[in-house]
């Protein structure tokens, strides 16, 4: 029937709005979110098997030619599509996701992060 | 003097420059109301100052095949014709040239604008403004007859066809909106139809034609577009407040001040509350619902009227 | 339940049924090597019940092409595969018996180029008007750099680098 | 049947109605819609190509990314082919948290289809209210899942995340706020009359119609066609979980809205039993990277319809063939066969009736009505673009 929907709206005036004004006030995020890939790198074997999952190549691991084995990990944040694959694939827990998910940057080239052993 | 003071009516007081800010101040309350209504935050206060600002500032394309100077021409007619409107309403002050007969004036004043938005859509040579601009003229048909009949209805009680003196009526009797009350809702849903607010907002349906007769429309002629829907809510919210709600020209300055803003406010937050619960209509169930309720509507009130008027 | 399946196209249609297998109770799946395969789709789905066409998939394997006509009813999920050669592969149009099938007939024939033979609409639907007419995305002999120059000139490769 | 109307009114590739571009061209006179023709490939991102180049792990993450509202159940489906390719035995703990997730998201995916129809009439406090619920149960997949969206909770043999005994109470807490809200809109919020005037008797598609077109879905069952993968070929963890399918016989939007809305109270249920019943066990099976020769044709029940990934695997750890065959696909036909003889305003409503979600695209821009009529690519249109404002 016609304005069926008035006694709730008119209720509405006196709840606190649902909405937030963003960049001020922000909404609490999980603590097991997936955000930003981070590396220890410390505990890397070089042994790609995250490079060889990722869905979208974000993540390559190199070897240094210096004469002990040493690696260093790649990992093209702007490419990576949060997916932890590669955390779950990483036979030594090298890699983990942090909870912040404000890392968006105005060129590629900011957002390429390089671990080094 | 007396001319300087005519000038600083028309320019300043109740004229344009407070139009404009009352205007665009009223817009940011409607938008505030629907906001909270809706469970949001709402804008800032200062929302349509900026609008209207960037507005300004944004590029103004013309359409190729558009019709250089109609396309230029229907916002300026359309403010005009609203700005005019201020003339003969006693707006705290008495009107500044008031007549018998400038309710037919108003009226009158009061369609300019639907047709300036129906030749601008028409001249844009877009098929969704063409469209839009169809439904303006057809949602002026179904409206404009009950809105004259709830706007004569007062002028008929008071015995006069100007509107001060229709305030005068009201001043010694107590509001016409206790004589007529079903003159006073017709008059509120015909005035929500004239805003083009929903559940009557047909002609630009953004969903359905994108914008309507606005969507050729960009930079300065959108912004006066804009701001003379802003200057028509005040218009429209001051004319039921004048014809049905005893009208604000009280003894001091300061109460009829404080009872022009409290009415218009009123009248704002009832529309407001009407737009945050209905959904919109199509265009000929819109012209179905006009003629089947609110003329007949109209008509009983004018009965109960000559009826009052034999008896009284 | 399935061997009886098997069995009332056995009769109905005898040596045309080819691989029959059903790794479960609700699916059934085989090739037909050559004849009708109209009739054979037409009494699956009027008599025996699978009157319901979830879609048609255009395979490549290398060497010929298979139009897999996927059905459901009863519960039970059908897939019937049609080898159509790689030479001049064009197929006969369902659209009399299912019309929904418009849709899916006008997909394979421009992402595969298996032309459908009397489609009332074949206009294409998915790709863009301005592709070249005689490339099919969906080959596996076809890649991204078989493009000529002027399509998206170099979008795509600026990417990649 | 092209061009039998005075007017070809355009609708799309970018128009407010539409939350994906697709193209309707309508033939129409005066307000009422002669005929109607549908162009997609606005969205389409050569997913079946791309699915041929990547194993089967990095082809979950990519086939789960084809819809936004319908991710989970890309992926389930697609590990569920895989998994029957393979003869996996899947425990059934992470059936029941599949079917968990798989039920959070049809509750998402409707609240998110009713407040964009609401919206579509006008009606924005019901869209305003419906995405505010829906914030609710987004916390909730965020909580469950790690993310808001793209939950990607499925892998291949099982699922990644375990649902913890206080995460299921919270997940119970949730869905009831849920079942109270939408009962308010089944009982007031759809009996608005100007929604009602809007959504009664438009958009008819009579049941013999919805089943000769093959529509799935809401679509259909709102014909009053119970076609429901859930029930019929059962999967995951429906074969235990007590569920009717709704249904109804109005054959308009109406009915589509009603069977969405009951939808969503049974997603509820649903949930419920399956957080009270979880069974104890591991969460995954650890599957071999290449999956033997053979073919799988695996159903799902979207929010939307019936969805088929028809996968076809040669023995290496690259699938040969992965077709993908959306719901919205299979409601095109009927969506042409409705818009017919209604009038402008009521496309937008029909179309958002069908719920579509178009997964494929291109980069082409069709300018209409300038002088000479022709079509330019997007680099062209650039091209153009720039050197009309040099020499301006």
């Amino acid at each position: 029937m016609l304005g069926s929907l008035v006694p709730e709206v008119l209720r509405q005036l006196f709840n606190k709005p649902a909405t937030n004004l963003y960049p001020a006030e922000k909404f609490p995020v999980p603590d097991d979110f997936r955000g930003k890939l981070v590396a220890d790198i410390q505990k890397c074997i070089g042994c790609k098997m995250c490079s060889r999952d990722c869905p979208a190549e974000a993540i390559k691991v190199i070897k240094q030619d210096t004469p002990e084995k040493k690696f260093t990990l790649h990992i093209y944040l702007d490419r990576c599509i949060c997916c932890g694959q590669c955390v779950d694939v990483c036979p030594t827990k090298t890699l983990s996701m942090l909870k912040d998910h404000e890392y968006a940057a105005y060129s590629r080239k900011d957002i390429f992060t390089e671990w080094k052993q | 003097m007396n001319e300087l003071y005519k000038i600083f009516y028309l320019l300043i007081f109740p004229g344009f420059a407070f139009l404009v800010v009352y205007g665009l101040l009223l817009e940011w309350a409607d938008r505030k109301i629907v906001a909270r209504l809706q469970n949001r935050v709402g804008p800032p206060w200062f929302q349509p100052f900026a609008d209207f600002i960037k507005l300004f500032a944004k590029e103004d394309i013309t359409s190729e095949k558009a019709d250089r100077f109609m396309f230029a021409a229907a916002p300026i007619i359309a403010l005009a014709a609203v700005l005019t409107t201020v003339i003969f309403l006693p707006l705290t002050v008495p009107a500044l040239f008031s007549f018998e007969g400038d309710v037919v004036v108003l009226a009158y004043l009061l369609t300019v604008p639907t047709f300036a938005i129906f030749l601008g859509g028409w001249y844009s040579v877009n098929y969704f403004a063409s469209v839009g601009a169809m439904r303006a003229t057809l949602l002026l048909f179904s409206y404009e007859v009950p809105l004259l009949m709830s706007l004569l209805g007062p002028a008929i009680l008071a015995g006069s066809w100007s509107v001060s003196s229709i305030l005068a009526f009201q001043a010694n009797h107590d509001w016409i909106a206790v004589y007529q009350p079903i003159g006073f809702i017709v008059a509120l849903v015909a005035l929500v139809g004239k805003l083009e607010r929903i559940p009557f907002d047909i002609p630009e349906a953004e969903t359905e034609i994108v914008d309507g007769p606005f969507c050729e429309y960009t930079g300065r002629k959108l912004a006066i577009f804009r701001l003379m829907f802003d200057i028509e809510l005040v218009i429209v919210a001051s004319l039921i407040s004048l014809f049905y709600l005893g009208g604000f020209s009280y003894g001091n300055i300061f109460l009829s001040a404080l009872m022009f803003f409290v009415k218009t406010f009123a009248v704002v937050a009832l529309v407001a509350a009407v737009k945050a619960s209905f959904g919109r209509i199509r265009i000929d169930q819109m012209i179905g619902f006009c003629w089947k309720y609110l003329v007949p509507a109209a008509v009983l009130q004018y009965l109960l009227i000559a009826a009052a008027k034999i008896w009284m | 339940m399935n061997e009886d399946i098997q069995a009332k196209l056995g009769t109905k249609f005898p040596g045309i049924i080819a691989e029959f297998k059903s790794p479960r109770k609700a699916r059934i799946y085989f090739r037909l090597n050559g004849g009708q395969f109209k009739d054979v789709l037409a009494y699956l789905m009027k008599d025996l019940g699978y009157s319901h066409l979830s879609t048609i998939t255009a395979i490549d394997n290398g060497t010929a092409f298979e139009a897999v006509y996927n059905l459901f009813g009863k519960n039970t999920g059908v897939s019937m595969g049609v080898k159509i050669d790689r030479g001049d592969p064009h197929i006969e149009t369902i659209t009399d018996i299912v019309p929904g099938a418009l849709v899916y007939e006008r997909e394979i024939q421009e992402m595969m180029g298996i032309k459908v033979d009397n489609i009332p609409d074949g206009r294409r639907l998915i790709i863009p008007e301005n592709w070249p007419q005689d490339q099919y995305p969906l080959r596996k002999d076809w890649n991204i750099s078989m493009l000529p120059e002027s399509f998206n000139d170099g979008l795509l490769r600026k990417w990649r680098e | 049947m092209h061009h039998t109307g005075d007017i070809t009114f355009p609708v799309g590739p970018q128009h407010p109605a539409l939350k994906e571009p697709e193209f309707f061209s309508f033939d129409v006179d005066g307000e009422k819609v002669v005929s109607a023709d549908i162009r997609l490939g606005y969205s389409h991102r050569g997913i079946e190509k791309g699915c041929e180049e990547r194993t089967y792990i990095q082809a979950l993450y990519l086939v789960e990314r084809i819809c936004g509202i319908c991710s989970h159940s890309h992926a389930t489906v697609f590990c569920q082919g895989v998994e029957e390719l393979m003869g996996l035995e899947v425990p059934k703990r992470s059936l029941y948290i599949r079917t968990i997730v798989g039920e959070l998201e049809r509750i998402h995916s409707h609240l998110l289809w009713f407040g964009v129809a609401a919206h579509e009439v006008g009606y924005d406090t019901m869209f305003m209210y419906s995405w505010r619920d829906r914030e609710i149960v987004m916390d909730l997949l965020e909580l469950a899942t790690g993310n808001r969206v793209n939950y990607s909770i499925n892998t291949i043999g099982g699922v990644r995340r375990d649902l913890t005994k206080d995460q299921g109470q919270i997940l119970k807490e949730g869905i009831g706020e849920i079942e109270k809200k939408v009962l308010y809109y089944m009982n007031v919020g759809i009996q608005e009359k100007t929604f009602m005037m809007r959504v009664k008797d438009v958009g008819v598609i009579s049941k013999e119609v919805t089943e000769k077109l093959a529509a799935c879905g809401p679509t259909a069952r709102g014909s009053g066609v119970p076609l429901d993968a859930r029930r019929d070929d059962p999967y995951a963890a429906y074969g235990e979980i007590p569920f009717e399918v709704v249904t109804s016989d109005k054959c308009d939007v109406l009915g589509r809205t009603l069977v969405r809305i009951g939808e969503v109270l049974e997603s509820c249920k649903i949930i419920k039993y399956a957080i009270d019943n979880l069974p104890e066990g591991p969460i995954a099976v650890k599957a071999p990277r290449k999956v033997p020769e053979g073919e799988v044709f695996a159903r799902y029940e979207t929010p939307r319809g019936e969805l088929v990934h028809y996968i076809k695997s040669n023995g290496t750890e690259k699938p040969e063939r992965v077709k993908v065959r959306a719901p919205s696909l299979g409601n095109v036909m009927p969506v042409k066969y409705m818009l017919e003889g209604y009038n402008i305003a009521d496309i937008p409503i029909i179309l958002a009736a069908i719920d579509p979600c178009f997964s494929c695209a291109d980069r082409m821009v069709r300018i209409e009505g300038t002088r000479n009529n022709r079509e330019m690519n997007w680099q062209q249109l650039r091209a153009y673009g720039i050197n009309w404002y040099k020499n301006k």
